[in-house]
């Protein structure tokens, strides 16, 4: 048993780390977050150039050799920096396509890892409320019409990859957004990302796979996702725990610092429980992804998005709570992570689909 | 002991009822569905229909207008006035401003400043926090220096409440700086268009507009504008600060937002089926409204106990209705699915903090819940953030 | 609108405080709860003598005119003593029979309030899990077969009231212990309550009530049980409350009394929130059992059930933890607080239960 | 980073499941099974055999009988023995006392003491507490006065858990009034045997025993029993109370109790089916399941992480921990229905506070359930209270 990171893995960090610290301060970040885009124009190149878009896939897949731990840990350091590019959704696309195979896909994927084409994945229904497996969608040959909601990365995607049902089964088909009858709105969620609705109306699409075969690819790349997401939320509960510690140092009431108040201490203790528990359920579910167990893997997948959900909330929350009134403020870094915080907990299901679905795995494994 | 509401509790919740859905005018109701700040001019427009029927200073004593009701009916005219979505007045005026002038102000000052609270006309601001200070006020440092007839005043005041919509503002100086620091506060009223005021919006976690910065940079004040003693505006803070207090577990107010919670779950599906048929959502629902229930009768018990017991009751109340407020709007956002999660601009555009040129993709029903999830992080810290709240309760309920 | 007892009312509780005080001081308890019948021989014989047996009910069903607030003073004060004695079981017991009305029953009630006949209620099933409404024992032609479980006062008593099915209704059945096919265990609930669960094999029972009308008085008499119940909680969360007070008033621990903790002050102030909100929702539930509504009294009831168990749970727990060590010896009150309150977060059902209930209640109110 | 266990740690995990399927006596696995605290003669019945395998003392180092097992050995250890109810060692001679004896004692007292300990000859208690002393153990007051080569040893200690199983007990106590309390304080070796020794049980919540007082009258311990230097004791102390933390998040065991609830759900009917298919009891017990999922893999970081991190990490899964056990003991006596509110008494009558000549209603696989649900109240309390430990967390890792 071994916990400690490889050098390889260490220096992806770094790369990630210096990448926030020079490119992503909270001067900047504020620049990005009002712009029209919301992104910045050649970060995601810096993306690819890095290698960060194929750390997370294995070679055969046409990656860098990588695998999930590598994706968790660069979307804890973008955590750690708020940074809106969409790279939960490259994440689930990438594993979309690689879980799928075959020539085609591999142009595709070899194109998302170059950061030369942005294909992004639209799995989930407003009706699903975070629930990707509830698709209403429908494919009728090759001919899609439904509406998909949340669609991270959908305002500056080129091509989708939809989910519908297709008679009995699942398919999986790729969309391009010019294409006739969709149709795309573009929103802000509660933190600051451009995301997308999409409303197929009668739209052609390719298909890439269908039945148990897109259903797998699906929950493979979901559970991806989910990964991804459950190290983001660690960076931010991470950052925002250490960046009230520091406050509660310097912020001074009633004669003293707030942080020799026994009952602000006491919290501080519980925020730190709830991150280090975030943390640790991290650590098993990146095992659970490298053994072969696929209930022991759905289990661990829903445990550590639990945990990011509802540790997530209350590590946000109580930040909030202790820096008072500031922390309630649109110009202090700690209400941004409470925004990103809170769309986390809901994305790919929030803590009572999770524990529904951790405890289903659980039977089919005692 | 008797039964809860007597016949003439209820008759008076008739009577106002019957007034609001006669007076209220729609557009008004339709625009507090959203549950946006209220604008200026609606506030303004319903105060003075409240007005005319002399309901509009519910709390005041009848000799400044008030209409002589018990607390009892004052709960229950609020209660309708929220379950109307009636806009609400100028509630720092009204409800702490107020109190404190016809409680401790001159004549003068009384007959000057409360008809106009009490017709609508004038918005007031309150100037007590300032950087640095929070929830401990006795470390103000904005300074009133006598020169002649006026006080000139400068420093910087913070989360002024409101304060883009005042005409005055009721604030707490240092006039002296070498007594203890809870005897040199004074309390001024300030003319908020004098020369040497800016206002900086402070932007909320909501992207919504709520509070606001002042920067006094030698402000004349004129000395008549003092309240009371020069020295004494630490008690008149006390006396405002714990009317803020019982206000604020805003039973009427979460009761309004589980209505539009419930409205919201009988529309949104899950699994196919409504959400108000989920049995977990029922649980968390019914366990809010469980809480409420509890919350409102305390309330109840507050107003129609000795006012020795207000006090204690006060910051016990205000705890448990800040919490409340926020599983409520917790809830309501994640009731909205996927639409919860969505920016939904104030389609008015008053507080709108920057333009994002985007569209929303919120239904009607759904504004503002967001926002609101959002915004609600601040009660459990304005008011008295509730950790002081409990080391209040353990000091003057327990005795510890 | 009006929350002050009236001067009859004060001193129906002082009776009872005096008794608590000069009866079931601590010591007394002890000797009492480790005797083989675990209430004081005579106790009862007070209870009637003082008209407390009879002060809950009203003239015209056999009473001395009061309802359930006189019912839950009573047992606010007995649980302040943690007195042992059934007082629930009778409450319910009367109001059963009260709803059913007519001559027989006039009979048992006179006796019930004098306190020379003891019957109780056996309404609950180990089926249920605290659910009265769920009855699986079997009535045809008056002969009776099931188990009835948690039997308050089934140790001393000498007739049951039992509910059971017969055919497709519900009917009540006077049921004499002493009839051949009744087997009785007696044994003690975490409370020090002797208890019984009653084995009935083709017992014959005396017709009281079938059908609606049935259904009707179990209804309103669990309900006025429930409201009692809501009473002795409140005593026993605000007495484990200043209790506690008191303690932390007066323990030193690192040189000063822990009570100056400001961790430890905001345990006892959100103790002291719950225990409060447990008294208001008890003062709405007692305005709803006069008001005439059957919605809004059952969504009252179930309001203050809901506190009552989980605000009964907190404080309980937390005295304990705030007494430290000594908070979890037998010999200290303050486990048996809690004990009591365990018993009756779960008597007459637990949270999940009531939560349904309310929810039931209020769709049918808006 | 790699997977979760390396084959080797697999291959040790079917090693110990292997040897404890033939060797553990089933008339022991079965008393196990009702969760008492087990009985002497069956602790030392089992760690006889353990130790002729070389297994009764996996903590200890090689040189004094230990297996040199890592730290994620002797966790799997631990996990196998609760999973097959095997009854536990004397953990306070086992798992406390003999790591101070084997770091601080002297030559003469390892020979002496840790054989028997290793091999469940001789049971320890630790007198630590005191009436009065609770968590702040440095104001205890039992003193021992020196009278030639003898300590005169007179007090009071409490809290002595497994005390009326003790052979010995690992005593702090005063030996210099003069200095600043920690510096004064002793560790003595005291045959529980001596005279002026009197034992009082301290019956708890769940009317078992557990706890027991010691009384010293003027005991007289030689000085040779003194573990090493006089005015030492605080340190040892410390180290001790160190281990206890790390030892108390008690993982194995939790994950024993969910099994067994598991079990019982599996039994229990709730609205005709087993209660294991109830939708709000599945979400309760998969949030524990995870909650003991994200502990256990905390353990698993602090026994694999470098030393220095071990302290801050043994608070925090104390907390955690503590915690779980109540959370998993209360939903399994609630899985019971109507049967988990009987009190049931120890059928083997060892731990009887009194008989009250009733019968239980309670079936066999929910013995035990009840009183264990009183008895975890005392889990945050013990081993330093969680509020301590938050405390600690504060001031240690977050150096507030």
């Amino acid at each position: 048993m071994d916990f400690a990171y490889t050098s390889e893995q260490e220096s992806l960090r770094d790369s990630v780390k210096r990448f926030v610290e020079r490119e992503f301060d909270w001067e900047e970040r504020f620049r990005i977050i009002r712009s029209t885009e919301g992104v910045a124009a050649g970060h995601w190149a810096i993306f690819a150039e890095l290698g960060w878009l194929g750390a997370g896939l294995s070679e055969a897949a046409g990656g860098f050799g990588g695998g999930a731990i590598e994706n968790a840990l660069i979307a804890e350091e973008l955590g750690r920096g708020l940074v809106t590019e969409p790279f939960i959704a490259h994440v689930v696309a990438t594993q979309l396509l690689a879980a799928i195979g075959g020539d085609v896909v591999a142009d595709l994927i070899a194109g998302l890892v170059m950061g030369e084409k942005r294909i992004v994945p639209a799995l989930q229904e407003p009706v699903g409320r975070g629930d990707w497996r509830l698709i209403e969608t429908k494919a009728e040959g090759h001919v899609l019409n439904g509406v998909k909601s949340l669609v991270e990365g959908g305002a500056t995607a080129e091509q989708l990859i939809v989910s519908a049902q297709d008679g009995d089964s699942t398919s999986l088909y790729l969309v391009d957004l010019q294409t006739a009858g969709v149709t795309r709105t573009i929103y802000r969620t509660l933190d600051n990302r451009r995301v997308a609705d999409v409303r197929l109306d009668n739209v052609s699409g390719t298909l890439l796979a269908s039945g148990p075969e897109a259903d797998a690819a699906i929950n493979r790349a979901v559970e991806h996702g989910i990964v991804a997401l459950c190290g983001e939320a660690l960076g931010v509960m991470d950052t925002a725990l250490w960046t009230t510690r520091d406050y509660l140092k310097v912020r001074k009431q009633f004669g003293t610092a707030i942080g020799n108040f026994q009952a602000l201490q006491h919290r501080m203790a519980d925020m730190l429980i709830e991150t280090e528990m975030a943390r640790s359920i991290l650590f098993h579910l990146l095992g659970a992804m490298a053994d072969g167990d696929d209930d022991a893997r759905a289990a661990a997948i829903s445990a550590a998005k639990t945990q990011a959900s509802s540790g997530g909330i209350f590590v946000g929350s109580q930040a909030i709570q202790l820096h008072g009134g500031i922390g309630v403020t649109e110009e202090l870094n700690i209400s941004h992570h409470y925004r990103r915080l809170y769309v986390i907990a809901r994305q790919f299901g929030d803590v009572e689909l999770h524990l529904a679905r951790f405890a289903e795995s659980v039977d089919r494994l005692v | 002991m008797q039964s809860f509401y007597s016949e003439e509790e209820k008759a008076f919740r008739a009577e106002v009822r019957a007034f609001v859905e006669t007076h209220l005018p729609p557009e008004l109701a339709q625009q507090g569905l959203h549950d946006y700040h209220p604008r200026r001019e609606d506030q303004s427009r319903w105060v003075r229909i409240l007005a005319q029927k002399g309901w509009s200073v519910p709390h005041w004593p009848t000799a400044y207008g008030g209409p002589g009701w018990s607390g009892v009916q004052r709960f229950i005219f609020e209660d309708e006035m929220r379950r109307a979505h009636a806009p609400t007045a100028d509630r720092i005026g009204t409800e702490l401003v107020a109190p404190v002038l016809y409680t401790f102000a001159s004549e003068e000052q009384r007959q000057k400043y409360l008809p106009a609270i009490r017709n609508g006309d004038t918005f007031w601001a309150q100037g007590f926090s300032e950087p640095g200070s929070g929830s401990d006020l006795s470390s103000l440092r904005t300074r009133a220096v006598r020169d002649g007839d006026h006080y000139v005043v400068s420093g910087q005041k913070t989360w002024t409440t409101e304060g883009h919509h005042g005409d005055m503002i009721f604030m707490l100086v240092r006039t002296n700086s070498e007594v203890k620091p809870q005897a040199g506060i004074s309390a001024l009223l300030i003319d908020l268009n004098s020369p040497g005021i800016t206002r900086r919006p402070i932007w909320t976690i909501d992207e919504g507009l709520t509070v606001n910065e002042f920067f006094f940079d030698e402000v004349r004040v004129p000395t008549e504008n003092l309240v009371g003693e020069e020295g004494a505006g630490w008690s008149y803070a006390k006396f405002l600060l714990n009317n803020e207090r019982t206000n604020s577990a805003e039973v009427p107010h979460t009761k309004r937002d589980i209505a539009q919670l419930r409205a919201i779950a009988q529309i949104e599906p899950k699994n196919g089926r409504p959400l108000i048929e989920d049995a977990g959502f029922r649980a968390r629902l019914a366990r809010i409204e469980i809480d409420t229930m509890a919350l409102e009768t305390a309330v109840l018990r507050a107003l129609t106990a000795d006012s020795h017991d207000g006090g204690s009751v006060a910051s016990l109340v205000k705890v448990r209705g800040s919490e409340l407020r926020q599983r409520v709007a917790d809830l309501a956002d994640e009731a909205l699915g996927d639409r919860g999660l969505a920016i939904c601009l104030n389609p008015e555009g008053e507080h709108r903090m920057f333009d994002d040129g985007l569209t929303s993709p919120v239904a009607d029903y759904g504004i503002g819940i967001a926002a609101k999830a959002m915004f609600r992080r601040a009660t459990t810290i304005y008011g008295g953030a509730n950790e002081i709240q409990r080391t209040l309760i353990a000091k003057t309920v327990l005795e510890l």
